[in-house]
């Protein structure tokens, strides 16, 4: 019978270089930090990220003094990053550190936005029509594959059209899953981890917590098991 | 000057009905929940996953599955309801988020607003801010009225925009602006200030509501 | 203080002859039959109704002997639906003899794109764009309100563009609420409930059960109470 | 005739593997979830709103809340997922539920499925059919190989399509047919026939398998 339960190491063992991976979190917080380890200790390279944000560098926040980087924060460290797909790029300085040096580019996309390109992806459907972005450079900017992005009249409104956008592999952080795989974060950490599990080829999971099936009331879970390929356990809370 | 944010503050929090579900930017929009009256009901969205957001977390209260917008730690509120990305962005996108308030680098005539990117510098990014603007009803914009002397509220705006045509009101130390078809309307003036001095210290043109009260602080 | 609690009858005293309303509910499981109820006693008519079929019709299904018809079936028992905006027509046979009888018109919708229609008017979304329908009478026939539809080649591939679905007043009929309209659906019972919630006008909601605000982890809550306006106690379990 | 049901169903029961996560239609269908070995792990699709749709349920273990597309109530295995309309169809018009096995009224040899409405008759609709039929990479048609004695694999459908050009396979109780680019390739024949009277009984071109097989249904 299927196991999805993993070591973080045999987990990343199918990510290469030049990849493009999907990683939950919000300026790290639903990051999933053991499988961040494990890409950094393998060394890949050339990666497409897309995420939120540049997770966090060292000492970053406030109130946790002696803090490691966090959550995309330790590819960008190890300079594993070519191309970031993201809403938000000021907190990290490593990001603009690497823009300047010219050894990563990056694609800015408004949050909603990049939530449901990939909600679009995950769901067959053929792009998104959103009103956000107009008359902005996000009209006139090409788009994270370099296409020209076209604006689209309906009844008598005008909207932005923007392509799915698919990873290799999605890299999420659930605080509970279930040994089938099906998972929630708690509270703040859902952001990108629900839309992302379904867009990618493979799933990846890193639960802080594991429990056997059947084990809580299932109208808790967000994301189908179905959808998850592996799980790797250990991931710990935030502060440790 | 920190007067005048209270100033502002005070003045931005009499914009909210009982049962109103709002978004308060960072920085002087995240002091006007401080102002909201405690007989009234108003829910703060915080666009990186829940509505409810209460006051800043401390050691006594930390939980560190919750962060605001900001990233800082913060608490909820008992009714709070937690979401991913895409629902709180479907729900800003949806017009169900009455009204954002926001701070501006400037604001154009036509309710242009530009706060996300001055070209040249760091790159930041648009975080969630492009569909706030787009999505919310209500633009509602807390600044100071000038920026080291400079309008900050133009004609056109010259840097890139955030949304078009998005803004609905301007609350600063001298005055509430809204923002018609017609251009901007002052429907309140603060004591402190003539209408010359304001309209010195704004670029557009402004027009004076006929019914134009004293700036409303309490 | 905001407080959404009402009677059923106070809560449906908006909705007037010709109005469209969302429904949740599958074949009536998961809908909220004391609103039901309380449009047949108010009695409004012309009504336009968006649900994924037309509930059950006296006796419908086994295994309760003697049951009343349920959900969207009351509305019709009383001849209240001017035209039904459904994925599903064929179980209570009140549909097909109002059809025959001329009383009753109908737009066809599958059940996924009827849910992305209703989600795309929640989320201020321009439409959909789904490969459903392609190549079958959904590409040539009228939508809902009569308009034709569009076919819309995306990255070489096909998809036909569905307009975004709005109604005047959302009935939803959560599992648990509590008193502020946070609230999730049970088991098999959340269907359109979730998506109908922010697609309406006005959202009036009938839990199955109401409890104090913060009495449950609010990570189980599918919707958030910011969308309901109107609370009414007092809905049954199904068999009841 | 129940026998040539079994028959079909413990046959397509072989289509599936360790992991899979598929959907059985109303009837026919239903019936492979029998023959599945106990060995592996087969997820099956409720489109009405779960992932892990078990047996039917008795008076000893009926849920008023858990019900199939059918309308009638079930029992689900532990490793169930609920979820409501809009994420169903997201996972089916994804691709990732691997497949859906369905009856047909008429298939075309280029894979066209009619299968939800007669024109003139009483109106049912397509329910969740079309999404499964155009979302799921594997759509394979549980049938009886003709109807009342006439095919129902044909050149062309004559009924308004379900979907265009998805089925993946045929599984009757004469043979099994690939649907490939260039037709429809029988690949297992069953013993009770001859390939004479399997094209006797289709109207569409078959074409035979170089490497053709007897029915597999253990």
């Amino acid at each position: 019978m299927i196991n999805k339960i993993k070591t973080a190491q045999e987990a990343v063992a199918g990510i290469q270089d030049g990849m493009t991976i999907m990683v939950g979190g919000f300026l790290a917080t639903g990051s999933p930090e053991i499988l961040m380890d494990a890409l950094v200790e393998k060394g890949v390279k050339h990666l497409t990220v897309i995420a939120n944000d540049g997770g966090l560098a060292e000492g970053q926040p406030n109130p946790f003094p002696g803090a490691t980087s966090r959550g995309v924060g330790k590819l960008l460290d190890h300079h594993m990053v070519d191309h970031i797909i993201a809403s938000h790029l000021g907190v990290n300085p490593r990001l603009n550190e690497q823009f300047a040096e010219g050894t990563l580019t990056y694609t800015l996309v408004p949050q909603g936005t990049l939530a449901e390109k990939i909600r679009a992806a995950a769901y067959g459907l053929g792009g998104v029509l959103t009103p956000t972005g107009l008359g902005t450079p996000m009209e006139t900017n090409l788009d994270e594959l370099g296409r020209e992005k076209k604006v689209v009249e309906i009844q008598g409104k005008k909207y932005l059209f923007e392509l799915p956008l698919f990873a290799d592999y999605a890299l999420c952080r659930p605080s509970v899953a279930d040994k089938f795989g099906n998972f929630y974060c708690a509270k703040a950490t859902k952001n990108f981890n629900y839309v992302m599990a379904s867009a990618a080829d493979h799933t990846i999971i890193a639960p802080e917590k594991l429990v056997e099936i059947g084990a809580i009331d299932p109208d808790i879970f967000a994301v189908s098991g179905t959808l998850v390929d592996t799980i790797v356990e250990g991931e710990k809370p935030w502060q440790i | 000057m920190a007067d005048l944010k209270e100033r502002i503050a005070r003045r931005c929090a009499k914009e909210f009905e009982d049962g109103d579900f709002i978004n308060l930017g960072i920085g002087m929009p995240t002091m006007v929940a401080d102002y909201i009256p405690e007989d009234i009901i108003v829910t703060c969205h915080s666009e990186n996953g829940f509505a409810g957001i209460d006051a800043m977390a401390d050691e006594s209260n930390l939980d560190v599955d919750i962060i605001n917008s900001g990233g800082q730690y913060v608490t909820v509120v008992p009714r709070v309801k937690y979401f991913d990305t895409s629902e709180s962005f479907g729900l800003v996108r949806g017009g169900h988020v009455k009204a954002t308030v926001l701070g501006a680098m400037e604001v154009a005539e036509n309710g242009d607003l530009a706060n996300w990117i001055i070209p040249g510098k760091k790159v930041a990014g648009m975080g969630g801010a492009m569909d706030l603007c787009v999505g919310c009803p209500n633009v509602i914009i807390t600044m100071m009225h000038t920026q080291k002397g400079a309008p900050k509220i133009k004609k056109h705006c010259t840097l890139p925009l955030t949304a078009e045509k998005c803004v609905t009101k301007i609350i600063t130390e001298m005055c509430v602006i809204e923002v018609r078809e017609d251009g901007l309307w002052v429907t309140e003036l603060h004591p402190d200030f003539t209408k010359e001095e304001v309209q010195a210290a704004t670029e557009a043109e402004l027009h004076w509501d006929p019914e134009l009260k004293p700036y409303n602080e309490d």
